[in-house]
Parts: C-alpha cells; structure tokens; sequence
C-alpha cells in the first residue's frame, strides 16, 4: 500500500500496464517526454522508450481511429485526449466505429481499447478545459464509460479498463486528481467496470453521484450526519453506461427519496436516465419526487471566479438539497 | 498495357481477368436480383475491376491486412472471398461472413484473410488502417496494411489525419484512391483544387503514384512496389487509380439526374473488361473458346451461390442481442495478462498467404 | 392548401425560404444537381442557381464549419448531412462551436443556421442509413434539436427554425418521408421550435412520443378506441432539447399513466429526460410506473428483415404496451 | 529585412515596432501579475510579435474579418484592440469585450471590429473562417478573411477539410500558420512529414508562401499579396511564417521536461523584438531617446490598463444564465425575412477601418 493521489493511482496502474503486458501502449498528445500535461503518463516515456509510449500528431480522430486499428490487431492501445472537450473531432470514430466494431461484424472484430480524459471543472478552466462530456457518450452500446471517484478506483478501475475486451471511455475528473490521497495497493488489481458502488449507508435518503461529485455528497453527508441527525445512503454510479440498474433500485428503494447531483447539465444529463430506471422500477417505494442537483442548462462552464462558483455543484449546495429532501 | 513488363506471368494475366470477370458478372446479378425484388441494395464496383484485382493481386493474401471500402469487389474475391459468401450478406442471411445479415451489402469483413470490418461512413478506414500499420512498426511483422477509397473520400479529415500519422512514423501503409470523378453526383472538379489526389502525398512525406486504373498490370506494379518499400522500412504510398463507375452510385441512385447519357456511354466503351480481354486475346494468352467456358464456369459459380444464398436462413432475432459486448464479459478479462511478451501469441507471424488468424 | 407529404412540405419551406430570402442559402454532399438523395432539394439549383444550392465536398465538419462562419457574417446557411450518422465527423463544430458561440461571446456573436438530417430506421439502411442520433445532440444548450413527426409540422417547423436566431438541428424521419400526405398551407407560416403538440386526448394513458413513433401511437390509440375502448392522450414532443416541460407534466398529469416510445435506444435516450421530468414533477399524479418503449440497446439497426423488424417499435408493439399500461 | 522593399513607409516601420513592444510588455506583465497569484493563467505572444504584427498591418482592420488563435495579442492589438480590453480579459472581468469574463484569457471576440469570436479546440476557426470568405463571395463584398494558427494545428481535419473547401471555390482567405516547431511539446517532427507546411497549399490549389517570421516586414509583404490576390478573385493563399516560442506553452506548461536550456536561449538571442529594434536603429528610423520614451508609453499604457481592469467588477452570477439562445427567442423570428435582398441592411459594407458590425 502506498498513500497515492488519484492521478498518481492512474500513474501506477499505467506503469503496471505497461510492464506486464507487452501489447500495451500510451498514445496521446504530449504522453511521452513530457509525460502528460497532467502528468498522468509521467515516468513512462523514460522506462518504456518512444515505441510504447508515443507522442501523436495533434488530431484526435486519428488517435482514436488508430487505436482502434492497433486493437483490432491485437495490441492494447491506451489512447488520452488532453482534455475531455478535445475528444469531439473523434466522435465518429468512438460512437461510429470503436462502439459498433463487433456487433457488425458478428463477434469477427473486436477493438479492446482505453480512451482516458480528464474532464469536469472547478479548476479556472473555462468553457473549454471544464467540460463533462458524459453525456454525449452514454447510450451508445458497445462502449462502455466509467469514472472513478477516489485513488483506488481509479488504479483498479483504469487496470480492469485496459484488459477489458470492450472500447472503454475512462473519464478522470480532473480536480479529483490531486484533492485527495488513500492507500492504494500495490499490486496489480481490478475493479469490475460495470458495477455502482455503495460508499455510505443511511435511512433517510438516497445521494446517486458520480466523479467529483461523489466526495462533495459524502462530506456532506458527513455533515449533515454530525450536525442534524439526517443519515444518508451514497452511491457512486462507477459505471455511466451500461448503468447498475439493480443497485440504483435497490439504494432508491431503501430510503425511498432520491437525490441525484451531477456538474453535468441537467437536463439530457446521465442523472435523467437514473431518475428514469427508478421511476421504471421502484416507483412505488418513493415518498417524495426524485430530486436533481446538476449543473445549470448553459453551454458550458464559465471562467470568472464568482460565475465558475455559481455553476459547480458544491458540498454546501449539496447538503442544503440534501437537506430539503430529507424534510420532505 | 503489358503484364510482362509488370513482372506478370501469362497464367496471372488470365488469372487477373477471370477475377475481373467474377466481380462484373456477380455484380450484374445483384442488379438483376435487386430490378427483381430480391435484394433491397446492390452498390457496384463496375468500372473498377481492373484496378481492384491488380491491386489485390499484388497483396499477401493472409498476411496483408486489407481495409477495403464498399466498391471493392474485385478486391475481397480476390483476397479468396467466394460468391457464396457475397450472396449471403447480399441476402443478409444468417451466414453471412462479414456480419451475419447485419451490415448492408458490400460491407467486407472477414477475420481469417485479415479483411477488416467497414462502415459505411466514408474515411474511417484510413486511420484503422494505419493502425494496423502501426502494429507491423509495433510488432515488428512483415505485413503492410492496404485500404482503399473513392476520391470523394479525399476530402475527409481522416484521410488527412490518418495519412500524417503514417507519413511521420513511416508505416507500412498503401492508401488506394479509386478515383471515379464522382461522389456520388458531385464530380471531381467540385470535390479538390489540387491537380491530382496522389500529389498529396507530398503532404505526408509519402511517395505518390497516378496510375490508369484500367490497366490491371500498371495498378500491380505500382501496388506491388509500394509493398516492397513499405516492407523495406520506407514507409507509405499513396495510389491514385483512375478508374470510371459505369452505373449509377447505387441501386438507390439516378444518375440520370446529373450526368449525360452520352458521358456514360464513352466510360462503357472504354470499359476495362472489355479492354483487358482483348489484350488477351490480341497476346495469344487466351482464346476465345477458352473466354466462352470462362464465363460459363463463373455462371455456374454465381448461380450455385444465388440459389444458396436464397434458400439460406435469415438469422433469429433470439441472436440479435448478441456481440454488444465481450461475452464473457468485462469480469472475465479481470484475471492474467495474455501474452506478457509481444503478444504472438495471440497474433501469431504468419508466413505465407491463406493463415488464419485469432 | 396542397396535398404533400413530408419530404414535400420540406422542399416547399426550402423554396420558399430561398426565395423570400436572399440570405438563405442550401449546402451539402448532392443537394445541388441531384437535388439531394432523398430529393428533398429538388428544383433549388434549378430555381436558384449554384451561389445559393452549394455541392459541397464530402466533408461533414467543413460543412458545419463554413456554415457557422457564414452563418455568423449575417447570412442563413440551412446544411444538409446525407444521413444522420454522418453527422458525427462534425460534433466538435455543432457542440463546442454552433451551440457555445453566442454565449461565450456574450452575445456578441450569433450562428442562425439550419441542420438537416434524414434519421431513422425501418427503410432497410442497416447501422449507418438508420440511426437515431438526438441522443448525442440533445443535452447541449445552445442548440435546439426539433424533429416534425407530419407534413404541416415539417413545413412549419423548417421555416421557423430557418428564421431562428439560434443554430437548429432539424432531424427528418426518412420513414416518414412518403410515409403520409397531409394538406399542407401554400404560404409562409411558422410552427414554434419549442412546443410539444396534443396530437390526441383521452383520459386512459399518455403516450409521449417524437418523429415516426407518433404517427405509430396515434393508429394504435385510434385502434384502441375502437377495439377495446382505451382512450389514450398522445403527446408529441416535437422539441427534443430543449423539452417543453410544462407540456410534459401536463400530459403526465392529465391520465397519471405514461408511456414513452422512442426509436432510438432505451438507455441514454430522450425518453429518459422525459420521465425524469415527470418523476420530478408530477410524482404523485402518477397511477402506474412510468414505462418506455424503445429500440433495443444495441449499437444500431440490423439490415437483415427479421431483426429489422425485431428492432423498430410498430403499431403493434405500441398497441400492446398500451393495453398492458391501461390495465395496470 | 528591408521594410522599403515592403512598401513600408518610415512611420509604419516604427509603428509595427511599437506594436510589438506593447504585445511584449503586456504579454510579461501578465506573467507577473500570474507570478503573484492575480491572474491564474497566461498564454502567451513572446517570439511571434513579428510575424503577428506583420500580419495583421496587412489586413483591413473593421474590413477584413480576423479569426486569431490564442496567440494571437499582436494580431488584434494591432487591429485596436486595447491593452485595457485585454486585461479586462485576463481578469474575467464583466467588462472583457471578448466573452464578458465567460471565456480563459487570450480568446479574442470583437464583433465591431470583425475579429470572430474563438474557443479552445485547436484548428475549428479554419472552417469559420472559410465561410466568411464564402460569405465575400456570396455577398460580392471585397474583404478577405484571415485565420491564424500553429503548426501542430496543421494536423487537424479541420485544417484539410476547410482549405479543401476554400480552394474548390477560390475563397478569398488567408490561412497563417504560425510555426513554432513545437506543439506544447511534441516537435515538429513528430507533428509532419512533409518539409513545410506552406508546401501543403498544393493540396488545396492554393499559393503557399514561408516566410521568416522573425521579419515583420516580409511578412507584411506576403500578406499584403495574398489579399491582393484574394480580392482579385485569385482564391486564398496558406502563408507559413517561421517563428519561435520564446516562453512554456502556457503558465501551466514547464518546458523543462522536454526542451533543453541551452535550446532556449539561442531562441532569445535572436528574439524579433531585439531585431527590429536594432534594424530601427541601424537605418535611423528611431533614436534610442525615443525608444526609452516608447518604453515609457507602452508602460503607463499598461499600468492604466491594469489597474483599471484589477479594479473592475466581476460578471454578476445573475446573468450567468443570459444568451444561451437569442433573448427575443425563436418566436420573435417568426416575422419577416430580414433583408429580403442580400443582406446588406444586416451585414453594411463598411469602407475603411473600425466601422461597426451589429
Ligand atoms: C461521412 C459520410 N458522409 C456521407 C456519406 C454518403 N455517401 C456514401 S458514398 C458517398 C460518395 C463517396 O464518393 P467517393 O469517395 O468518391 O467514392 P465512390 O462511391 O465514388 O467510389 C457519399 C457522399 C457517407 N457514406 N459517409
Ligand atoms: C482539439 C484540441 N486538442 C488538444 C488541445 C490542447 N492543446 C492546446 S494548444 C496545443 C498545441 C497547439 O500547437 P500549435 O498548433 O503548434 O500552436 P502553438 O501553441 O505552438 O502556437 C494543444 C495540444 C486543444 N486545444 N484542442
Ligand atoms: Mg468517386
Ligand atoms: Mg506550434
């Protein structure tokens, strides 16, 4: 175990990748001598050399329809678009093709392949270096998004994303990346990519977050638990599509009063196809209308510090709506 | 025209015009077929026989991999792809090699001869292709990766994007471009500025070749000594074929509505099929008895492969789940690394044409 | 009045908005000469000559691109993409530019232009002549996303989105195409961008619907009525971003019972806004879970008949899961 | 360098100087104001001066329609933006005339003086700025439009897909790539293949010219042609002017990690301020007396820009939610066409510099 950032877990367990798996490889804009802007390839271009670790022209659409190409061949590309924003010049490549690959071939192809970005905002980085672009990726079947909340996700979800046979869009909350530490293992370990994850228990509501958002839930549910006596169940979606439809029944049932925050939009945001899954599912077991913390409806995140403050979804914001549904 | 001077012997000659005839007579069925009500979609390589088989003819079947674009026909036979395999996704039938009915018609996939699956969207094989490139460079193998497109195509970023990825890690790649002069109604001169396609290689550090997409022979030789520089190290070849589309775009199409019957007409009677025969013949390499039985064998063949294709089941709606995903899931990859060397394993070198992979 | 179908009434607005209009001008792969694969441009280049009836190279992000400058000099580009999954190379120039320009230049500048696409299945077009791509777009503010699911609509809805201020994705139902003909008004007349429609009322269910599936809902309701005297309220959305809430939870409301049918996949799709809307809003009016019915999460239509037809929601499908709803 | 030869009088020589030294302190000014935790983020002008300035005093300020990268200071100084509207925008201030504080700093809006409105992906103003030229054209209007950008962003689809579409239609534009050799870090060779950039003009038909960079009067003169040629119907030119980035990528880039020390001061040994200064100098344009008074300017000038910008209010939260669809709505569209001929009442030709746009 060592005491580990989140993106010095992405760092180790690309490391690890790399060194037991010959057929793994980084490719990405500014990977390689200068180890990623966020430095989340540091290390690697030194150890594994320019033939694994390779610094691509700045077109993303070539990044992805490469790696799908190097995947299909058998290699394990593991492809990162500097910001999360820059990835929309490969759509068609990732919804188009990496998520369509083996369905139309019949199981004759298939393109294992990562694509990491980090995403989110909260860091001065305006509309274009703030995005959450989930949104726009989940509902394609056949590729599969997921985002870790804390260190240790990020290792084992990150390493159970590269030997996946599945195209997997890996989303890195970016002012996760350096907010907290946790004793993160050593060894090589993975976490199911398909799975959400109860991270509190609680009686009187139900908080289903994801990324950044699931820190910001927990310490106000901390909170919220100290000073007024409310207790909250918290559940980390993990896994943005497919979603974990049996454990957001099972958590929304068992409090029967749901709150769903993400920084994403609001509306056409993942939150709505959870409030749909319960309203499917558990609708009767509900005692108050499901409730959502979101984002606001603009294009995207402002940089103005107050303007930037007024969209981010924050711990108090949280444990105010928190608040407010529990009294209901 | 001159196989010899392509390093040709007489028995590939005639053996590049059986394969041109097989393409051109398999595709005249499908049109028969669709005028019929039996098949919903034909999409045609008329018109490039000649350059879709001496292209072919000059790969390593097996070895190669081959990304080939919704024309190419004469490519995929000539890869050993049969017609009962064409009729069956033309049928869409539950057989059907490239995708078990669930692609359209002409949308090529076939693991074993390393034939890449395709979309429709047009360019995204560009950057797949240098991917498998890529993985020759990677994995230190003797294949090139060859795709090709039409010279609407050209104007796609991903043929920028994937050519300038190839070009600065010299990979062993061949771009074919089957220049028609049509994207469909829009004709070349509303499509690029540039001269020529193949100029463009200049872009890309690559070597550019313009070649009469009509003479098997000139396309061989060029593909072929693109894939010994390829394999020598030296990097990509773009190939530009001049070529015509002798029907409309599709089944769908009316190119009535945008060119002259007069223009069409001129492109059949310079018809490559036609050409190539009669050089055939005017060399002594072919008589026209043996031309007769030619074609009664290739009929025989389409016939034998449309009554198949026709009596073969649909596929079950009870499969049509399947293959979203990995079927053992995502939790079964949670266990050892597979190859933890270079993955031969799982990629094994192949030497000579016709291995199988996976 | 005249007798049209869809694809007529769309090639009417188009010649009337060019020719009241000297801004307006058509661009696309074969909208000139061809007048357009589907013809949905027929007689424009004709009429008005190649300034204003652009062939475009085959380029889909230039399209976009160029129309958003154009668009942003004072000129009313209305793009054609062939087919909607051919949208994709161009989601980096309609989500980080058309949808974001005018907020992030504080109003400063606009992009009053027109998408058109021809979405849907059902036509033997396989995964790449069928998809439903709305998921993908909707959820950007900025951009609306509208789709007309009759001939009046088709044309009202075209003009209003050619004079609108605002970057418009208008998806045409290529089913629906010849499907139906309506009386359509020869003269200029506007639908509004962001309405939903009461197609029909009945005090049974509700049936939210968009694009083919409404002409679907309103045969199996008439079918309904007629045979099993189930009377059904069917909604069409007809704005699927931003939705038309208040519409919404009114219709929700006004039987307590809803279905949603959509095309598009489950997972991820517009359907699940929509009940997330009403879980939100209008919980305790509701009678029985909210329910969808949707294409199958799989990653595009098959091509082969049997599941083709396994794929498209039908009448049938819709009476069924009607009759199963009214029941509950 | 030879600014006669340019056709450059002795007055606009000192000018473009000036120019460049007002970009250059206000570019160092805000990496001080960075340094002490005030603005949290710099990108920066510093070894491009020449090239920018060059450029723009070439172009018709309020005529032209500009779309710069986030380089770009020297461009849209030298358009008229002032130093206080740019520190109005380096502070995320409500006044910032680019985004109202809504965008990071250095990404240049100004609808009055036709400077189009920027985001962040690299290469998506190439397309833009090709329908502004389309625009020229379609509206018989005589102004070109102008795109800069990096080298790195040469790779980009946009950048093929768009000068395909210029070069079909013979758009009056100029594309201006300003080469750095570096892409943050990836160099040039692993960024292209091909010798240059401006050779790529080929692919388009269009001219390509390279330029030194580090002379702002050569660059001038190829501008100058360019738009001579663009507005003589002759189509657009991809122009490569050679330059160096003096500083990191950014305030959040340390450009130790992959570029040497040593690499770095070579650059700032020839740096274009020095130069130009000097040559000023040399050919007796200035005296070093007025250039410690140009100094002084350029330094008052900034300090009264700072502290005015420092001193202004924030954007209010209560407006956050403005302009993310036209405030009349799309219902207030569904009156009468605006223009029901060409436009013009919308779109006014403006003659000489500065006019307003609405
Ligand atoms: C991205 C994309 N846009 C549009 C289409 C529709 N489309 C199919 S083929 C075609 C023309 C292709 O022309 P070209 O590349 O010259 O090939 P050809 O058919 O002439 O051989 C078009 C526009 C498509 N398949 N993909
Ligand atoms: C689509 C996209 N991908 C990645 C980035 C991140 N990024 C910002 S600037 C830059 C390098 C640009 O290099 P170049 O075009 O040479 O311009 P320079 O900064 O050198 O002037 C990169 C990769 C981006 N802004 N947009
Ligand atoms: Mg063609
Ligand atoms: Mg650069």
């Amino acid at each position: 175990m060592t005491m580990r950032t989140y993106i010095e877990a992405i760092n180790a367990a690309l490391h690890e990748a790399l060194s037991r798996d010959e057929r793994v490889f980084v490719l990405g804009e500014d990977v390689g001598r200068r180890g990623g802007v966020f430095r989340a390839t540091a290390g690697l271009y030194e150890r594994f050399g320019e033939r694994r670790v390779v610094d691509t022209p700045l077109a993303e659409s070539a990044i992805v329809g490469v790696a799908i190409g190097a995947a299909a061949y058998g290699l394990r590309p593991v492809a990162e678009i500097q910001f999360a924003e820059y990835i929309f010049p490969a759509t068609n490549q990732i919804i188009n093709e990496a998520a369509k690959i083996r369905y139309r071939s019949n199981n004759g192809w298939s393109v294992p392949l990562v694509i990491r970005t980090p995403y989110g905002g909260g860091v001065h980085g305006a509309l274009y270096h703030s995005q959450s672009v989930e949104k726009v990726f989940t509902g394609n079947p056949g590729l599969r998004v997921v985002t870790p909340s804390d260190p240790i996700d990020a290792k084992g979800l990150l390493a159970a994303a590269i030997v996946s046979e599945d195209p997997v869009l890996f989303l890195e909350h970016k002012k996760l990346y350096r907010l907290l530490k946790a004793d993160v293992p050593d060894e090589w370990y993975t976490i199911p990519l398909d799975r959400a994850r109860l991270k509190r228990e609680g009686e009187d509501l139900t908080v289903i977050a994801y990324g950044l958002m699931v820190p910001y839930a927990l310490e106000a549910a901390e909170r919220l638990s100290r000073e007024e006596g409310i207790e909250a169940t918290v559940l980390d979606l993990v896994s943005l599509y497919p979603l974990d439809r049996p454990m957001i029944v099972e958590a929304a049932r068992r409090t029967g009063k749901v709150l769903i925050v993400h920084e994403d939009n609001g509306e056409g945001g993942v939150g709505g196809e959870v409030a749909a899954i319960i309203a499917e599912e558990a609708l009767f077991d509900l005692d108050a209308p499901i409730r959502r913390l979101t984002g606001p409806d603009v294009p995207a995140m402002p940089y103005s510090p107050p303007l930037e403050a007024w969209f981010m979804p924050s711990v108090d914001k949280i444990a105010e709506a928190m608040r407010a549904l529990a009294r209901f | 025209m001159d196989h010899r001077a392509a390093l040709i012997d007489d028995a590939k000659a005639v053996a590049i015009y059986r394969l041109m005839l097989l393409a051109r007579r398999l595709d005249e069925r499908q049109w028969l077929l669709n005028r019929a009500g039996k098949l919903p979609f034909v999409i045609s390589c008329q018109g490039h026989e000649a350059a879709q088989v001496g292209a072919a003819m000059a790969l390593h079947a097996g070895v190669d991999f081959v990304l080939p674009y919704y024309r190419d026909l004469g490519v995929v036979l000539t890869l050993g792809v049969t017609p009962r395999e064409i009729m069956l996704g033309a049928f869409a039938k539950a057989e059907d090699p490239s995708s078990g009915g669930r692609q359209m018609p002409n949308h090529f996939s076939d693991p074993k001869r390393r034939i890449f699956t395709q979309s429709s969207p047009t360019g995204t094989q560009i950057p797949h292709a240098v991917g498998f490139a890529w993985a020759a460079k990677y994995d230190r193998q003797s294949f090139v990766a060859f795709v090709s497109f039409g010279d609407g195509t050209s104007s796609q970023g991903d043929f920028h994007e994937g050519l300038n990825f190839a070009g600065v890690h010299k990979l062993p790649i061949i771009a074919f471009v089957e220049n028609n002069r049509y994207a469909i109604s829009v004709p070349l001169e509303r499509q690029i500025a540039s001269p020529d396609i193949a100029s463009r290689a200049a872009s890309y550090g690559m070597v550019g070749v313009k070649v009469d997409g009509a003479d098997p022979f000139a396309v061989y030789k060029a593909v072929r000594e693109a894939r010994e520089r390829a394999i020598a190290g030296e990097g990509g070849t773009l190939i530009e074929a001049e070529v015509d589309r002798l029907t409309p775009h599709s089944s769908d199409d009316d190119d009535r509505t945008y060119r002259s019957r007069e223009e069409v007409e001129a492109l059949k009677a310079r018809d490559p099929l036609l050409t190539v025969r009669h050089y055939l013949l005017r060399e002594g390499l072919i008589t026209e008895a043996a031309l007769a039985a030619l074609e009664a064998e290739v009929k025989r063949e389409i016939d034998e492969a449309t009554a198949y294709a026709e009596a073969a089941p649909y596929p079950d709606p009870a499969t049509a789940m399947r293959y979203v995903y990995a079927e053992d899931g995502s939790a079964a990859a949670h266990g050892e690394p597979r190859g933890a060397s270079r993955g031969q394993q799982a990629m094994p070198e192949i030497a000579g044409g016709g291995g199988a992979r996976v």
